[in-house]
């Protein structure tokens, strides 16, 4: 029952929202926090009980919650819950200039808890194309918050982030549908859809096929993860959304991309090499790419944005590995990714609610007047560059000795270089935004509002949590664990 | 396609045509009205082939297959695009490549596609099944279908028509459904249709807003997020 | 036992108080209590276990604190009545500095204290640890701990070259020093294996029976680097040079304490060390000449000083001149005349002490004149006597004690130098004539002191001199003046007690049986020496019944005076008389220049383009700490480095990034370009 | 040697008595001397001069007048006091007409040189307290005479003290009048002669006070009961010298009587001074460089003595 109720409650809550919404913001602030609470309590239910150890399916084993659909569903609606109360004072009350209009933030809130719905509907589902379809629901769904200011450049975004993302997934599709096929001749009809079932069946089918899905299923899922070269509508869509939907965007909507990965391309990795070197090729380009992409940025977002393209490439480099080690360090990354860029994307939104912009050589100085935006932020610039005794830096030694492990040195060098190339160019940006005087002074006051208590609030906690992962990663060692067993376990069914 | 198939062969071979011309001019045609009329053609004869599958390889879940695609890809789909093609100018904006190229170009690239997945189909063939007439052109035309669509996407600016290019490049995977997957249960179909439909009408709405905000609905306008 | 981790307490807690003062270091008057605290509560400690010591004999650790087997080095700490003497000079002057400091720094105004405080604790805790261990390898590591924080604290104005320079030759000649002993330590380790003082013993004594060149080899190694850190000239360049640029309250320490610790070395390796043997005579003489050196140079190099503190820096070397004459008179007479040895080596610690007591006060009292004026030059100041009485007493102690007037401290010890140089150079002339050069210099001090005095606090003030602002320095600054006048007093008035003193630790020096009865040298009074060498008394001293008879003589005086007002005598002041012309006060002055210019014009000489004055050149060329250009631009990594390679990293990402041309269509065929690559890729890659 | 020890703090009322009887001597006879200087002075320049007792009398009126001092520093007042008292002190440590000094038992030549330049200082002290730049130069003066003068006194002493083997007055006292002349002695005797007239502070060698030039150098702001304590000291250091001139380098005759010896000793300090006076009458004032240089000269002569008392002639 709990696989049903953790995608139907939040679309339940979506549809409330969306009809009561308009009468008064409890119908709106209100119930989407109530229901994104809720859904993370039926999440923590169904951790603590796959903790114990139990499989939970239902419908015919079409729906099928493991470690890691468990653990994504509490990181999403824990992540969700942030930015929803980050929300509440930051796009409610900062209008950037608009009248207030009840209607646009109605479907504000409503779409993100839809969304929260939809992806955990695509976790806990089990079946290749549903999971497709479902994934394509959560790409339209964030779609309209991409565009939520209706400015000129919020619109190309979201045009891009539509455009590109449904031709993206479409070429998935046309993966799920060989794999499917390839499947056919050796699985009973009901079971054909079954990622679970399909992964016992990979060495049979036709390499040639296995391939070609593959490389659509990169294709596919790395659109929708921001892999390079299929990042395109990455930067635009994080720098020209509202703040909270970067944060969900880069936090949630691309794990999407990587999760997808892991339940595919995974399970063809113990049986094609190939497949693995690709993935590590692939990774390492994106995080070289994405990190030379960074450093010439100017505006803040566009930054954070690039940095999370480089930064998947960790996460997808673990997952493609298929070895234990690897796939922790792939999700433990994954999850501390969406911790720190959440946070480092809410600073972001922090900064530009106090100063009204986010172009870095307009910003300067500021540490007096903002404390704990730059303690957040240096905490999470820490973590992302890598530094002890920061999350960051757990997850990413545990991918070198991954990396190294399997024989892939270059790869492993290239993660460190990156790694540090990642620290210097993040303190560079922290130096000039809290530090230095602004290149350009356009106002010799700068900061202007002060930052909400509830905006405070949401950042100190995903602090508290970048530092205590990273002093007792015991705290998360068990789903982690669970997690990756639970993809070896379908690796092993092969 | 010229060998001999089995029975109703030569049917679902003119329906193959007749289908992949629509295409064609669903891609081509510069009236945006007109184009829409052929891809609403086109989806019709691609229920029709869905139909024809049903009668031949005597899998009755295809005419429910057929049904949906009725309904959504020759009534809904077309149904949104013109309610939204008239908040916008007919005439297509110049696309990258003059029309006379561009029909050339594609003729030529379309034929040789075809002709290449055609003879080696093997090679991305799943099963055996897939690799015998009809099922084996019917690949090879679904795929090229697909390439025809991305194709519309990359040279044509007019956002309207990018529409319809993902709507050829949905059409060609539902098309290749049809032969490597008829077992797909009908909600999955449904699923993916519904996603078709939706993603179809954001594109729509976000144009036309788009169109409201710039006068234009050239995409190639669109590129001021750019470094 | 218990005394042992009182030391160490007191030894800690100055650490632990340099990490406090190095946190606090904003708050002035916070940081300089705290320093002064800890540094109060470890002089406590220090003389409570140096009581200890005189009383129960020597503390020493059962097992080492810590210890270094591969290299046989392990942290022995013993305390003998030697160590426990300089432990007490350390900590009383390093006290009074300190105190000294809390209203002194003030002065320095745009200097950061964590340059200071810090420094001057962990200063104070590495001589301590020097005189405390018996391994000589820690007993490097100490040293060298004190070098360094010496050094930041002779910086401590990094503004002006000068300093710089001035540190830079300190740095320079002491490590130079540190690398002798080193290089010497090594070869007595390579015959042991092993760096605790017994097994350096036992290496010298093999060296002795084998191998006598290297053995003086050793030797000599060891004297340099004592003689550098003793400012013995021509090794103590850099004295006269680092002194001055210090603050005041540092060069007191400098000076009082840390160029005694080359003596301390020198008494530990070549007296305590050094089996008894020929060496010591041949070794005796040279230090004794070393000595003579620096005694006349140094005093000869004060008469011509225009700059306070510079005059008192040599007045050290010559100082120093004298305690090494007489460590090297007992040396040589050691197997010869143990009696006139005995009296030596006393006088010598005897010296070191007073020494230490007055130039520690001279310096503070520099300080003060420093802090009020402003200035170093002798030539700006006069007439300040009025103005800040009781530093013109503090003052004038200070200078009649470093010349030796009875009955203030150091003209014991100098008449027990003459005493037994004299008498002892009976049978070694070359001593005799060293007595009588001694004798010489005492004068010569006595000018210098008196120069100092005349150009500082009598005489006419200088006219940039506002008199009306000028006051006596804070209390925190006089107590210490006070407390070192008074020690500097009580040193020249009990000689007895400060011999019964030093007898132990001289007694810890010297090898078993060649120390004589206390009585039998100094005779069985409380109060007086009746000095006597083996045979007949040769000298009497009493300071009680001096002080007792110039009383009864000042009685005399006051008679006189209370005749004279009996008589109508009244005391009026007027003008200044200048044999009938009026002029403005410091328009007509007797500088300091002009002081004993023709007798100082028999010691000035030019050799080579450098002028010598007192037998010492006039400039000294400074060292600069120069890197050459090759190495500078290898060191610069910015440069060829960073810089390039940062630029051209952000020209590439610019570069990348234009790649972004914003037109959805170009996104796309990248996304169909990817496709093809991918599978292009996957189909080429090696299987398994 | 063992003569002087049997007697040496033998009991401490001879010694108190004795010094008393030094004091007097010293104190009270020494502007007498001074006056039958003077007298000696008139008649060289063939005058009758003024009477005997004259210095007597220029105390006495010294002391009556008012006290003008150019200075409100304590030492200042001070200094002058402790040098008359510094004076009186030393007088204590030498021998006049006795085999042994009052306070022999307690101090030895060392200290007595010593306190000399205690006298020394507080007389520069003196000058330099009273801030008159006159004052100053008679101060650096008076340095440098000591400089260059108190090694030949110290160079004497010590040969003296080489000889006895011991520091102690009486000591060398005794063992010169036992042991006989000399090669060693009697060129110290010499060299301390030649030294005397400085020590004294006579002409050629008055440099200091030198009236015509610096109008009395470290004297000149001196005044009243200060500038009588100032003259009383100067005479009586004279005496003190040379009574330690006479008594350690001439020691005969000597009687075991108490006056006899001291009235045997006043009038061989007549005679000396007598010539003091002569030679200071019938020459002109050196100038101070070349004092310095006589003086310095005269140091390594004098180191000649050391070395006779050394090898033991």
């Amino acid at each position: 029952m709990l696989p049903i109720l953790v995608f139907v409650v939040p679309v339940g809550f979506a549809v409330l929202v969306f009809a009561l919404g308009r009468v008064h913001w409890i119908f709106r602030e209100g119930l989407a926090l109530l229901g994104l609470v809720v859904t993370f309590a039926i999440s923590i239910a169904i951790c603590g009980r796959v903790l114990g150890g139990e499989l939970l399916t239902a419908w015919d084993r079409n729906l099928y919650v493991d470690g890691l659909s468990a653990l994504m569903e509490v990181l999403g609606s824990g992540m969700g819950i942030i930015i929803v109360l980050y929300s509440i004072r930051y796009v409610t009350r900062h209008q950037l200039g608009m009248p207030l209009n009840p209607w646009r933030h109605t479907y504000f809130y409503g779409l993100q808890v839809l969304f929260l719905g939809m992806f955990n509907w695509t976790c806990a589902t089990n079946s290749l194309i549903m999971m497709w379809v479902s994934m394509e629901a959560t790409t339209l769904s964030v779609a309209f918050l991409v565009t939520f200011y209706w400015q000129r450049q919020s619109m190309e975004a979201g045009y891009k982030y539509l455009l590109l993302v449904s031709v993206g997934v479409t070429l998935a599709l046309l993966g799920c549908v060989l794999v499917y096929a390839a499947a056919i001749p050796f699985l009973p009809g009901h079971n054909i859809l079954l990622l679970t079932e399909i992964g016992k069946v990979t060495k049979l089918m036709p390499e040639s096929v296995v391939l070609i899905a593959c490389a659509m299923f990169v294709a596919g899922f790395g659109t929708k993860a921001g892999l390079i070269p299929f990042h395109a509508w990455l930067p635009d869509a994080h720098a020209e959304a509202p703040v909270p939907i970067s944060a969900l965007l880069s936090g949630i909507v691309i794990k999407i991309g990587a999760y997808a990965l892991a339940r595919t391309v995974t399970i063809f990795a113990p049986s094609y090499g190939a497949v693995v070197i690709f993935v590590a090729i692939m990774a390492s380009v994106s995080m070289v790419i994405g990190i030379i992409m960074a450093w010439a940025q100017d505006d803040l977002k566009r930054l954070l944005a690039y940095h999370s393209v480089s930064q998947m490439g960790y996460v997808v480099e673990g997952l493609g590995l298929g070895t234990y080690l690897g796939i922790y360090g792939g999700l433990f990354h994954l999850v501390n990714h969406t911790i720190f860029k959440g946070l480092l994307f809410l600073c972001a939104g922090a900064l530009m609610y106090a100063t009204g912009s986010r172009r870095i050589s307009e910003l300067g100085a500021v540490t007096k007047k903002m404390p704990v935006t730059a303690f957040c932020f240096f905490v999470a610039a820490m973590s992302m560059g890598g530094l002890p005794p920061f999350n960051g830096f757990m997850s990413k030694i545990t991918l070198f000795f991954a990396l190294a492990d399997r024989g892939l040195l270059w790869a492993a060098i290239i993660s460190v270089i990156v790694s540090f190339l990642t620290l210097a160019c993040l303190a560079h940006a922290a130096y000039k935004i809290f530090w230095s005087k602004p290149a350009i002074t356009s106002n010799p006051e700068i900061v202007t509002k002060k930052v909400p208590f509830l905006m405070q609030v949401s950042m100190i906690v995903l602090a508290l949590f970048c530092i205590l992962l990273g002093v007792y990663p015991y705290l998360i060692y068990p789903m982690l664990d669970c997690a990756t067993k639970c993809i070896l376990r379908i690796l092993g069914g092969a | 396609m010229v060998e001999d198939i089995g029975a109703g062969g030569d049917l679902i071979i003119t329906l193959y045509l007749i289908h992949f011309a629509f295409s064609l001019l669903a891609a081509e045609l510069r009236n945006l009205k007109w184009s829409i009329v052929a891809i609403t053609i086109q989806s019709l004869f691609l229920t029709s082939i869905l139909a024809t599958f049903a009668n031949i390889a005597a899998n009755p879940s295809l005419y429910w297959w057929s049904l949906t695609s009725l309904i959504t890809k020759v009534i809904i789909i077309p149904l949104l695009l013109l309610l939204y093609i008239r908040q916008l100018p007919t005439a297509e904006t110049r696309p990258w490549l003059g029309t006379a190229p561009s029909v050339a170009a594609m003729f030529i690239l379309v034929v040789i596609f075809y002709s290449f997945l055609h003879t080696n189909v093997e090679f991305i063939a799943p099963t055996l099944q897939a690799a015998v007439e009809p099922a084996r052109s019917n690949l090879a035309l679904s795929l090229t279908i697909c390439a025809l669509g991305l194709w519309v996407l990359l040279l044509r600016k007019d956002a309207a028509k990018a529409v319809i290019g993902l709507v050829l490049l949905e059409n060609g995977v539902h098309l290749s459904l049809v032969t490597l997957a008829p077992t797909l249960p009908e909600t999955t179909i449904i699923g993916i249709i519904t996603n078709v439909i939706i993603t179809v009408w954001l594109l729509l709405y976000l144009a036309g807003r788009i169109f409201q905000t710039l006068g234009t609905t050239d995409t190639a306008t669109l590129s001021e997020l750019k470094h | 036992m218990t005394t042992l981790w009182i030391l160490l307490c007191s030894l800690g807690i100055l650490a632990l108080g340099a990490g406090i003062a190095a946190i606090t270091y904003k708050q002035h008057k916070t940081c300089s209590w705290i320093s002064f605290a800890t540094v109060f509560a470890s002089t406590t400690g220090i003389i409570y276990c140096a009581a200890q010591v005189f009383i129960n004999g020597p503390i020493k650790t059962a097992q080492p604190l810590f210890s270094l087997p591969g290299i046989g080095a392990s942290l022995m700490i013993t305390v003998d009545a030697l160590s426990a003497l300089f432990l007490v000079i350390t900590s009383v002057i390093c006290f009074c500095s300190t105190l000294y400091s809390i209203h002194y720094m003030s002065y320095y105004k745009g200097e950061s204290l964590l340059r200071y405080y810090p420094f001057l604790l962990l200063f104070a805790l590495g001589m301590m640890g020097v005189v405390c261990v018996s391994d000589m390898l820690f007993f490097f590591v100490f040293w060298e701990f004190m070098t360094l924080t010496s050094y930041v604290l002779v910086i401590y104005e990094r503004n002006e070259e000068i300093n710089l320079r001035a540190g830079f030759l300190y740095f320079l000649l002491t490590h130079i020093g540190l690398l002798c002993m080193f290089v010497a330590a090594f070869l007595l380790y390579a015959r042991v294996g092993s760096f605790s003082f017994k097994e350096m013993q036992n290496a010298m004594g093999m060296l002795l029976t084998q191998n006598t060149a290297l053995l003086h080899l050793v030797l000599t190694l060891f004297f340099i680097g004592f003689a550098t850190k003793a400012a013995a000239l021509p090794f103590g360049a850099w004295l006269p040079e680092a002194h001055p640029v210090a603050p005041s309250s540092i060069s007191a320490i400098l000076s009082g304490v840390m160029i005694k610790m080359g003596v301390y070395g020198i008494l530990r390796v070549f007296v305590w060390m050094l089996p008894s043997s020929h060496a010591w005579y041949i070794w005796g003489g040279v230090i004794a000449i070393f000595g003579i050196i620096s005694m006349v140079i140094g005093s000869l190099a004060a008469l011509t000083q225009d700059d306070n503190k510079k005059l008192i820096a040599f007045s050290s070397i010559g100082q120093i001149g004298y305690i090494l004459l007489a460590v090297g008179m007992g040396m040589s007479f050691l197997r010869v005349a143990p009696p006139l040895a005995a009296v030596a080596f006393l006088a010598a610690l005897y010296h070191l002490v007073n020494d230490a007591a007055l130039k520690a006060l001279w310096f503070l009292n520099a300080g003060s004149i420093i802090y009020r004026i402003g200035t170093r030059d002798l030539n700006r100041m006069g007439g300040l006597g009025t103005l800040m009485p009781i530093t013109a007493t503090t003052g004038l102690i200070a200078c009649l004690s470093v010349a030796g007037i009875p009955p203030l401290s150091s003209f014991t010890s100098k008449w027990l130098i003459f005493q037994s140089s004299l008498i002892g150079g009976i049978d070694m002339p070359i001593y005799l004539v060293f007595g009588v050069a001694a004798f010489f210099m005492s004068v010569v001090t006595l000018a210098y002191a008196l120069k100092y005095m005349n150009a500082t606090f009598l005489g006419k003030s200088h006219g940039e001199i506002n008199r009306s602002l000028i006051t006596e320095v804070p209390i925190s600054m006089k107590i210490p003046q006070i407390i070192l006048a008074v020690i500097c007093l009580g040193l020249g008035v009990l000689p007895i007690m400060v011999l019964k003193v030093l007898y132990p630790a001289l007694n810890s020096l010297l090898p078993f049986g060649y120390l004589p009865r206390f009585t039998a040298l100094f005779g069985s009074g409380l109060t007086g020496i009746n000095l006597s060498f083996a045979g007949g008394i040769s000298g009497m001293w009493n300071p009680l019944w001096l002080i007792i008879a110039a009383g009864f003589c000042f009685g005399l005086g006051y008679l006189v005076f209370r005749f004279s007002s009996a008589g109508g005598s009244r005391v009026r002041v007027a003008e200044t008389w200048y044999g009938g012309r009026k002029h403005a006060a410091g328009e007509v002055r007797y500088t300091s220049l002009s002081f004993y210019v023709p007798f100082k014009q028999y010691f000035a000489f030019r050799v080579k383009g450098i002028d010598f004055e007192g037998l010492y050149p006039k400039t000294l060329h400074l060292p600069r700490m120069t890197i050459p250009q090759w190495l500078r631009a290898v060191l610069d990594i910015d440069h060829w480095l960073y810089y390039p390679f940062a630029s051209g990293f952000v020209r590439l990402s610019q570069w990348f990034s234009r790649v972004h041309v914003g037109i959805p269509q170009v996104y796309i065929l990248w996304i169909i370009i990817g496709v093809i690559a991918a599978i292009i890729v996957l189909f080429t890659l090696p299987a398994g | 040697m063992s003569y002087s020890h049997c007697q040496r703090g033998k009991d401490m009322t001879s010694a108190i008595g004795i010094g008393i009887l030094n004091l007097f001597i010293a104190l009270g006879l020494s502007p007498l001397f001074e006056g039958v200087a003077r007298k000696l002075r008139a008649t060289v320049h063939s005058r009758i001069g003024p009477p005997v007792i004259q210095p007597y009398y220029d105390l006495l009126k010294l002391l009556g007048k008012e006290d003008i001092r150019s200075s409100s520093n304590y030492l200042a007042g001070l200094a002058p006091w402790a040098c008359f008292a510094v004076v009186a002190t030393a007088t204590l440590f030498v021998p006049i007409g006795t085999g042994e000094a009052p306070f022999g038992a307690f101090g030895d030549a060392i200290l007595f040189i010593y306190i000399i330049a205690l006298a020394a200082v507080a007389l520069i002290v003196t000058a330099a307290a009273s801030e008159n730049p006159f004052a100053l130069i008679g101060a650096s003066r008076e340095m440098m005479m000591h400089l260059a003068v108190e090694p030949v006194l110290a160079i004497a002493l010590i040969t003296a003290a080489i000889n006895a083997r011991s520091f102690g007055m009486g000591d060398m006292v005794n063992w010169y009048h036992f042991h006989g002349p000399s090669l060693s002695m009697i060129t110290a005797t010499i060299f301390l002669f030649l030294a005397l007239q400085a020590q004294v502070g006579k002409l050629p060698f008055d440099i200091p006070e030198a009236e015509q030039e610096v109008m009395g150098g470290v004297l000149i702001e001196q005044s009243g009961p200060q500038y009588a304590l100032l003259m009383w000291s100067m005479m009586t250091k004279q005496i003190i010298f040379v009574s330690l001139f006479c008594q350690i380098f001439i020691p005969w005759p000597r009687t075991g009587n108490l006056a006899w010896d001291i009235l045997i000793h006043l009038a061989k300090v007549l005679v000396v001074v007598l010539i003091i006076g002569l030679i200071d009458v019938v020459n002109p004032r050196l100038r101070i460089d070349q004092a310095i240089k006589y003086y310095l000269l005269l140091v390594f002569f004098s180191l000649g003595s050391i070395a006779f008392a050394v090898i033991g002639a």
